[in-house]
């Protein structure tokens, strides 16, 4: 294991405290316990936004700590969810008397600690409120199993929702918002190598140098199945037929699609995938009215990518297009 | 041997537990490197060495030994064994009181399980740690009902949980991250099941050795 | 090698449509030659600026083209300057009358291709001038050599040189200005792996699995010399140690500190570099007043960083803060 | 054998030069890889499939023949390569005027050596292609000196040129990417010389098969 790192122990320390450095206009790193909130917490009137999970998904979700996205972000071990604690701490920072939202991605661990916290923010008279994230298709979603997990879908979540917010929505109608993206937005990942966690020193899985891992999720786990490397137009397509089949969205929609790197993948490859994905859509008949490639939730040095499609409409197109002014990312401020 | 299990009895415990998973890490990694995501061991090595830091400090009763184990763990452990691990010692505290018997040992295990249901909402057979807590109650149970004392209760319950753990094994996950692998789950022992069973022979082995 | 790609012969012609289809609203595509140009170029009056070089570096330079940093970008193949065709042909669509800056990195091949092109807008009556960037403290510098290669600092000299030819200054002016960042800019890389050109096939390198190169270029090429691997702190003060030998700057000093990942590091590590490398700069009396964490000029999959310090005055923190609005790089728009 | 090389050399030799050059793409690569950055092979196959595809369409002398390689050269090698080829061929063409005799060999070498220096600024010594290109005019002019007919000069230079490349190898590098290894460059074939010499074996071949 080669990692830019001092003892794994203090990984996320250090993280934050590069972090709280380089970006003191824009967000405060709180320590011991740790989370991350807004220069300008809370916002008196504001819908405050919580989200949080383990790292490793870096600039997921501090770097989206700021104007027009979250108020806090809380993070924990690496891959492992936050305890109570920060998350509860995190949500009082940022509760402007209008409410909090958690936004929570479907893992157990993650819903387990932030239900938690949640009964103790309300224990001391925070309305609290969450919605998960669940739009990994490659999981099959059933009352029998632990549902769909919380993968790239998280970020237009956090920017549309926290749009919403921007703009004055009282709890419910960021819930509501929030709601429409979770219900209207699908996803698929795919990993050409694992990666390594600092403190367990050897990679998540093995992958032989010529296999693949279809429907990766974010946190080192082992996706769906395995195939034989393939070209990346195959592998798009893979990514893009479960999503439509899940989706099923109508000819004419209007969709976003976002194709993300897992961190270990050049930024070029990603455009290979986002070309062929969006022929994938128009050849469906959808309209990809906006766009959005880059490593925006990751999984260390992974090797991979996601295919991620939300379907439109003007509120959320509206809302996607709001001034954000974050650590990791900036439109029209 | 005496017919109740005291506070020296849950300190030796727990401090047993914390030198057993800290042995226990890299294999606890590795259970859940084949069906999670590989921190297991480091989750539960962090949080009982949080926990026996804290020990120092001393604690009343049993049930003060097991509340600060439930409220540590919950703050240092994360992911989904500290919410459930956390819940299953605070209901552990609560449903006992004082010094524990033969009654009190299931009573400690049975909110210990009735903590986890709670929170995780799983049942048996969906390969998590309700796979050890599960059959753990039942010997238990069964051995108070042949009038063995707490001893041997626990003896009991630890060798039924290890035995749980193995029968993980064949099971398809269908609770926890392990359900995201589907049937790629099977063949693979439940971590959460395997600590289970290592904390469990942990209380045996305090009470045997007090 | 696992790559997201179709055929290594058309990995730069995928990614340019992928990077077309994508960013349609900010920058236009050509192809057969390939450059990208601002969607709104040539705009009349202005300085246009064109930068190039191998591809491979993204999103190093198509990601900053757009208003306020450059007019046009010159993919060549990867890792291979590209001929002076594009390079013309990417002059003519971004001279608006006040003449064009190109803006190359120090590799034979760069400066022999961008003379050539430049020699030949001339003759067509374009009035070029170029500036050559230097920063790599890695090489040694003397009439004897190559000269030291260009790497990180150029992304800094886009940004400010474009925002002096966005407010209006003359050719000669925006020249200055670019100088006078090259003169004040060192950078220094370390590559904890080695990068696979896809044409190649295999790493550019071979590097055990204990060892480093320090000293690394962009271009997959060896560095300086190779160490164990060690500490992210012990790793940065390598960077930093040769940066303040050669740029001495006086104490109480201004600068930006700029982190930049080299494609495969995790954002998170890259946040410790930057948090070791700030404590150094302070230590040494320098006021870090501007700050810059990402990737920014890749070498592919390549794992591993640079560290960049430029001397900061009025006129060039100004000019850094000045709105931009390319595809990977937007403030105050 | 003629006295003078013809435009049917001219092609053959290219031609035989886009052969060998992909042949040899990989082992090129391996030597840029050790120096540079592994992509002199790819560089070259590409620029001389790119002439090889142009001369089809015919060429009317050895100069017609000579711009055409220059010209695609110059457009499609890029890197360090794509100049100083382009140019040794332009100015290669601009020294010779109709059929090449043994002289117009000399002054075809010299012409090429002329326009990587002017263009490169390198000097022998360096590490860099000019380390073929100067003991092949050298050798040239020698032959010509004992009243060898082009073909011979042509094999002198040639041969000259692959001593000359291999001959670089105990050199530390001074010019080009290679320069940034500093002493690591020591030990290392220069694929530019390498090239050339390549390149300067096939003329050498064609004229003999003629
Ligand atoms: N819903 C649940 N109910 C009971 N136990 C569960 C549940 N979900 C997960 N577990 C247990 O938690 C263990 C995993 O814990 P850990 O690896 O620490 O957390 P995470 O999965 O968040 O990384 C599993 O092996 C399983 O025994
Ligand atoms: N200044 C120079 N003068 C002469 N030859 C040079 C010079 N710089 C580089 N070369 C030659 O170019 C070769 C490298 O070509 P190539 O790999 O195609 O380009 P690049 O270095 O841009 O990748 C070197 O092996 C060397 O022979
Ligand atoms: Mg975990
Ligand atoms: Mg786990
Ligand atoms: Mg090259
Ligand atoms: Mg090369």
């Amino acid at each position: 294991m080669k990692k830019l790192i001092n003892d794994p122990a203090n990984v996320v320390a250090e993280t934050l405290a590069g972090f709280a450095a380089a970006h003191a206009d824009l967000v405060t790193v709180h320590t011991d316990p740790d989370y991350v909130v807004r220069a300008d917490a809370p916002v008196q009137g504001k819908v405050g936004l919580v989200s949080g999970g383990g790292s490793g998904h870096e600039p997921l979700h501090a770097g989206y700590v700021g104007m027009g996205m979250l108020d806090a972000a809380v993070p924990g071990a690496v891959f492992t969810s936050p305890t109570p604690d920060p998350i509860l701490e995190a949500t009082k920072a940022v509760d402007g008397g209008a409410g909090v939202l958690h936004i929570v991605k479907n893992y157990t661990g993650d819903v387990l600690n932030f239900e938690t916290a949640a009964e103790l923010a309300d224990m001391e008279g925070i309305t609290v409120k969450a919605v998960i994230v669940n739009d990994d298709v490659a999981v099959e979603d059933s009352t029998w199993t632990a549902g769909r997990r919380g993968v790239a879908g998280t970020v237009l979540v956090e920017k549309i929702a926290g749009a919403a917010a921007q703009r004055g929505d009282d709890l419910d109608g960021v819930v509501a918002v929030a709601e429409k993206v979770i219900a209207q937005v699908r996803s698929m990942g795919v990993a050409l190598t694992a990666c390594t966690v600092p403190h367990a020193g050897k990679p998540s899985f093995d992958l032989a140098e010529d296999e693949i891992e279809i429907g990766i999720g974010i946190h080192g786990e082992p996706g769906r199945h395995r195939i034989p490397m393939a070209p990346a137009d195959s592998i798009t397509d893979q990514l893009v037929d479960p999503i439509l089949a899940d989706l099923k969205p109508a000819a004419g929609s209007k969709v976003l699609l976002f194709v993300n790197g897992m961190g270990g993948t050049p930024e070029a490859e990603l455009y290979i995938v986002y070309a062929h994905a969006r022929q994938r859509l128009e050849a469906a008949g959808l309209d990809v009215t906006r766009s959005l490639v880059g490593n925006y939730i990751t999984s260390l040095e992974m090797q991979g990518c996601s295919v991620t499609v939300l379907l439109l409409d003007d509120e959320l197109t509206d809302l996607w297009d709001a001034p954000v002014l974050t650590p990791a990312f900036r439109r029209g401020v | 041997m005496s017919d109740t299990l005291s506070t020296a009895w849950a300190l030796a415990w727990i401090r047993g537990a914390q030198a057993v998973l800290a042995e226990n890490r890299a294999e606890l990694n590795d259970l859940d490197r084949a069906i999670g995501d590989g921190d297991h061991g480091e989750n539960m090595d962090r949080g009982f060495k949080a926990v026996a830091a804290k020990l120092e400090a001393g604690a009343e009763d049993v049930q003060g030994v097991l509340k600060l184990v439930a409220s540590t763990l919950m703050s240092t452990v994360g992911g989904a064994a500290g919410p459930l691990y956390g819940t299953a010692f605070l209901r552990a505290a609560k449903a006992t009181t004082g010094d524990v018997d033969s009654d009190g040992v299931v009573a400690l295990i049975a909110g210990s399980l009735e903590g986890i249901v709670a929170r995780g909402k799983a049942t048996t057979g969906e390969k998590t740690m309700v796979d050890a807590w599960t059959p753990a109650l039942g010997a238990a149970q069964a051995a108070v009902g042949t009038g063995a004392g707490p001893i041997a209760v626990l003896r009991a319950a630890a060798d039924a949980a290890a035995a749980g753990a193995e029968a993980t094994i064949p099971l398809q996950a269908t609770k926890g991250r392990a359900s995201y692998l589907g049937e790629r789950s099977i063949g693979h022992k439940d971590p959460g099941a395997t600590s289970t069973a290592l904390i469990l022979a942990c209380a045996a082995d305090a009470a045997e050795a007090l």
